[in-house]
């Protein structure tokens, strides 16, 4: 059993709206001196031992992200 | 977690029967927990005391408001009895409208959970309250969102409107529900205390009326949709930390959120799967899973039917590990139904759900005799007269007092305040008006909810009622709108509950349609205060004798007390929702003028 | 003609669609997202709502389902394919369109009556409107933006292949005002508005959207 | 300025619909042996050197977190 974690981050050329109203929203609840925010999604995945950093490869490129508009990232962590 | 070693079975409890328990944690007075006692016989076991608390809690067995709504039935004559098909005392109210249809409608609150998380708070009232028309055999038509906030400019109602208006619409827009009404209020009573009261409208064949019941020797017991978690457990998890104290992850349970997550996907493909499967007719009853969980729903069924029952509480699919039989029983895991189904049709209602990919598993069977015994590994751990636990729980006759300030409040009325002279200030007033945000326009809002899904909404927002066809055919449909002012209902609760039953019924009427029925969600401050009761049930009276004079019956309602942060109670609303009938939707009477040149406009009353 | 109506589990505008296609006098023909095949329909529609939720992202489960494989073959040989809000989401996630559609740049979902104009008349779903023409139609989306990197949208442009454009305020932020596009043959339309609501004035704002289920019938007989 | 990651996870104990959507998926795309999802949010922050890790922290458990059902972590970054 491995643990992974897959990141998915919209691409920098991409407009973020989320993480742009999070950046917005700081200096009014007080929080100055962040410049900028981007709001992506995390995944942790429980894998078998069987499962190859090809195939955690695939599932992130082909699924749990689009290409078109988001980065991906795979890492295997300690449990 | 390792912490379930001693299981606290029926056969313990009778030999240990001065173990303390924490029934006062658990929101149990003495005496009530004296009666259960009394009741069983003995002391009741962990599970029993959990099942009883949530059941006895004000939020289901009604025990501070029951002597006043006794007042509804009272009233109600048999004249306007003559369509109701199910009323009080049933999930949800259900009236004939004609043609072999039938409709069925109520309001729920959701108000401390939306103000802990308003988006999850808000979706999952909406979930609950959706799960409560299917109980009933209908599908689902449409939803309705009557919401009040504090001041639109404090801080908190930033935080928690916007999650609100989501949850509504996130959770409604999923399942395919058009929204076609609702009101946003805005008074500073309502900060640290917004209401969240969501109603829904079904429609049904008339003959496929469902009923709470578990009846029929042998029939199985069904859970479906998701599976059982921790979420929502709240204060139970109590019982963990009592029982087990000096283990850490039993205490741990102690912090568990009482928030739930909803699953408005899952909730999509139930509602499909039980159409189904009241289409195929191997429902014999069935029972929602809301607040209380299944502690709600086995002695519910069990005591609407003429039987006991019998469950085995292993076979509930379940999503943590190591949760204890008390546990399982309090959770309000959303997304779950229980069916009762005839032997016989077992391998088909499984089927059913098979294709929808709803998870369904029999977990007990409607026994002879009337005691409702759960099992858990082979132990009983509850064993108990179920209408004890569901429907003979605590009533109070609390105090009720006029407050003494109530004629000071009226006296100072609008008469005193000054008066625009000039054309100036009337257009200073009229722009003060317009801007203020309980009379703008409320497409900030409405424009987040989708009224057009199904293609069936005749009218909806910015409308002042609802219209849904139900029938493709005949144009046959409802109207429906929810209505309360809360400051008229503080200075005078009897006749702003009036005002607010003839505002909803004037909005029912002014779309084309016929009112044929009420419902309510009547929301107060703490039932403890003897001036909140006063409130409470001078609305009451109100309503009902609104409803004689008008002569539409309340077919259901909800309560919910406690609405107050620190000494300050909201005003006192009770929201009401009136139900027209429309022969053919066609002839539905849009609102606004100016729709053709030359209108004559006429005022109409003094 | 017999126009095919996905559902998959979570599809809402189902019913519609094929009411929409029953008004245009076409019989509507369900299609099941684990159907092999596509039950020998002439054209199809994936239709709106929230197929699994719209969880992960919007469209991302449902282009796996069985019916896609179908769907996507009989495209690429011309036939038909409507793809409406989260229909439009679920062909430009299995490929058949370009781009994707992201959260709306107000991040709320937006419901309302929306203008649109009619670009290109020339597609399989919009030959019968005039050239430029504005119809009004329900948007009903919260992740509508539509987004494709520069050298994509230059060439949808270029080819003539963005077939309605948002009139008046944007609504979500979509590149160049882009309301829906087609494909390079012109047979596959992908769009965010709801066409399907828009057909009797009765439950919608017009009968605008009926000009889109004409124009598949018109391009059928055609072939 | 550094560069700052906020992960905000739904806590274990809280259902995870999106999870379980993407764990129920996998199989049917042909994936198998990946035997339990959770799916999260993943902020990145540029923020100035002024801001410490006592408002970090404050920002993820005030803003960007619902402790109620979510867990949060906060880490600098290489940039
Ligand atoms: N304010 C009310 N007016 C009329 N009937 C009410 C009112 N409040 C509750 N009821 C009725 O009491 C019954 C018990 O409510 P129930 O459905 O068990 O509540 P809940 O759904 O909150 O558990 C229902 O039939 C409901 O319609």
């Amino acid at each position: 059993m491995a643990r992974v974690v897959v990141d998915v981050m919209p691409k920098p050329e991409i407009l973020d709206p989320q993480g742009k109203a999070v950046a917005g929203a700081l200096p009014r609840l007080g929080f100055t001196g962040v410049t900028e925010v981007r709001q992506g999604k995390r995944f942790e995945l429980e894998v078998d031992d069987s499962v190859d950093d090809a195939t955690l490869a695939k599932i992130a490129e082909s699924f749990l992200a689009n290409p078109v508009i988001e980065d991906w990232s795979v890492r295997r962590v300690e449990p | 977690m390792t912490s379930v070693s001693v299981i606290d079975s029926v056969s313990q409890a009778a030999t240990t029967p001065d173990t303390p328990q924490p029934y006062r944690e658990l929101g149990l007075a003495e005496d009530e927990y004296a009666r259960i006692r009394e009741i069983l016989g003995r002391r009741p076991t962990e599970a029993e005391l959990a099942m009883y608390s949530v059941m006895w809690s004000e939020h289901c067995s009604y025990k501070s408001s029951k002597v006043h709504l006794k007042y509804f039935g009272e009233t109600t004559t048999e004249e306007m009895r003559a369509k109701m098909l199910a009323g009080i005392g049933e999930n949800a109210g259900v009236v004939d409208i004609g043609d072999g249809w039938a409709v069925t409608f109520k309001a729920e609150s959701h108000n401390h959970p939306s103000y802990v998380e308003p988006y999850q708070g808000a979706a999952t009232g909406v979930g609950g309250i959706v799960r409560d028309i299917m109980a009933m055999g209908a599908r689902p038509l449409a939803v309705l969102d009557s919401l009040r906030f504090g001041p639109a400019d404090a801080p908190d109602t930033r935080r928690v409107l916007p999650g609100v208006v989501a949850g509504v619409g996130g959770y409604g827009n999923c399942l395919g529900l058009p929204n076609v009404g609702g009101e946003v209020v805005f008074d500073r009573t309502y900060a640290g205390n917004p209401l969240v009261n969501a109603l829904c409208v079904g429609a049904m064949r008339a003959e496929d009326l469902h009923l709470a019941h578990a009846s029929g020797v042998g029939n199985k017991i069904i859970l479906f949709g998701a599976s059982t978690g921790l979420d929502g457990i709240g204060g139970v998890s109590v019982l963990a930390s009592e029982s087990f104290d000096g283990d850490e992850s039993a205490a741990g349970r102690k912090k568990l959120p009482s928030v739930q997550v909803g699953d408005p996907f899952t909730e999509k493909v139930l509602i499909e799967c039980c159409l189904e499967l009241f289409g195929r007719g191997i429902v014999v009853g069935i029972q929602d899973l809301g607040g209380a969980g299944l502690s709600c729903a086995t002695s519910e069924l069990a005591s609407a039917g003429d039987g006991g029952m019998h469950i085995d509480l292993d076979r509930v699919p379940l999503r943590a590990t190591g949760m204890t039989p008390a546990e399982i029983l309090s959770s309000e895991s959303q997304e779950r139904m229980c069916a009762v189904v005839k032997p016989s049709d077992v391998d088909e209602f499984l089927a059913v759900c098979a294709k929808w990919d709803v998870q369904a598993t029999e977990i007990g069977v409607v026994t002879d005799g009337d005691r409702l015994v759960i099992d858990w590994h082979g132990e009983t751990v509850v064993d108990v007269p179920p209408r004890t636990v569901a429907h003979e729980g605590p009533v109070y006759q609390r105090p009720v007092q006029r407050p003494e300030k109530q004629d000071t409040l009226r006296a100072n009325g609008s008469a005193a305040l000054t008066r625009p002279s000039g054309a100036a200030e009337l257009e200073q007033t009229l722009l003060r008006m317009i801007a203020s945000p309980n009379l703008a326009s409320r497409s900030w809002v409405t424009q987040q909810y989708d009224h057009y899904v199904r293609g069936n909404t005749v009218l909806a927002q910015p409308a002042d009622t609802g219209v849904v066809r139900i029938d493709e055919e005949t144009g046959r449909g409802v109207a429906i709108a929810t209505d309360c002012n809360g400051r008229f209902c503080e200075l005078d609760p009897y006749q702003g509950a009036q005002l607010a039953l003839a505002e909803s019924y004037r909005n029912v009427v002014v779309s084309g349609a016929e009112p044929v029925a009420v419902t309510n969600c009547l929301n107060f401050g703490a039932a403890t205060d003897p001036g909140v009761m006063w409130q409470f049930q001078q609305a009451v009276r109100g309503l009902a004798d609104g409803c004689v004079a008008l002569g539409i019956p309340v077919t259901g309602g909800n309560v919910s007390f406690y609405n107050q942060t620190g000494d300050t109670a909201i005003l006192p609303t009770p929201v009401i929702g009136v139900l027209g009938v429309l022969d053919d939707v066609r002839r539905r009477i849009p609102t606004g003028i100016g729709a053709e040149a030359g209108e004559t406009l006429l005022l109409l009353g003094e | 003609m017999r126009i095919g109506v996905i559902t998959f589990p979570g599809t809402l505008d189902d019913v519609d669609a094929a009411r929409a296609v029953r008004f245009a006098g076409a019989e509507a023909v369900s299609l099941w997202h684990a159907d092999e095949d596509l039950h020998g329909v002439d054209a199809v529609v994936v239709p709106g709502g929230f197929s699994y939720g719209d969880y992960l992202r919007c469209g991302a489960i449902a282009r796996f389902a069985p019916v896609m494989t179908s769907v996507a073959e009989a495209a690429r040989g011309g036939m038909p394919v409507l793809g409406i809000c989260n229909g439009f989401q679920i062909l430009c996630e299995a490929g058949l369109l370009p781009g994707a559609l992201v959260r709306n740049a107000k991040l709320h979902f937006v419901c309302r009556d929306q203008w649109l104009r009619v670009e290109n008349t020339s597609s399989a779903w919009s030959a019968r409107y005039e050239p430029n023409a504005e119809i009004l139609v329900p948007l009903k989306s919260g992740e509508g933006g539509y987004l494709a990197d520069k050298s994509t949208l230059d060439e949808l442009e270029a080819e003539g292949r963005v077939v309605f454009r948002y009139v008046g305020e944007n609504p979500n932020g979509s590149a160049r005002d882009i309301a829906g596009i087609c494909s390079q043959n012109g047979r596959v339309v992908g769009l965010m508005p709801h066409p399907e609501h828009a057909i009797d004035p009765l439950t919608g704002p017009t009968d605008d959207g009926l000009g889109m289920f004409y124009s598949a019938l018109d391009s059928l007989v055609a072939v």
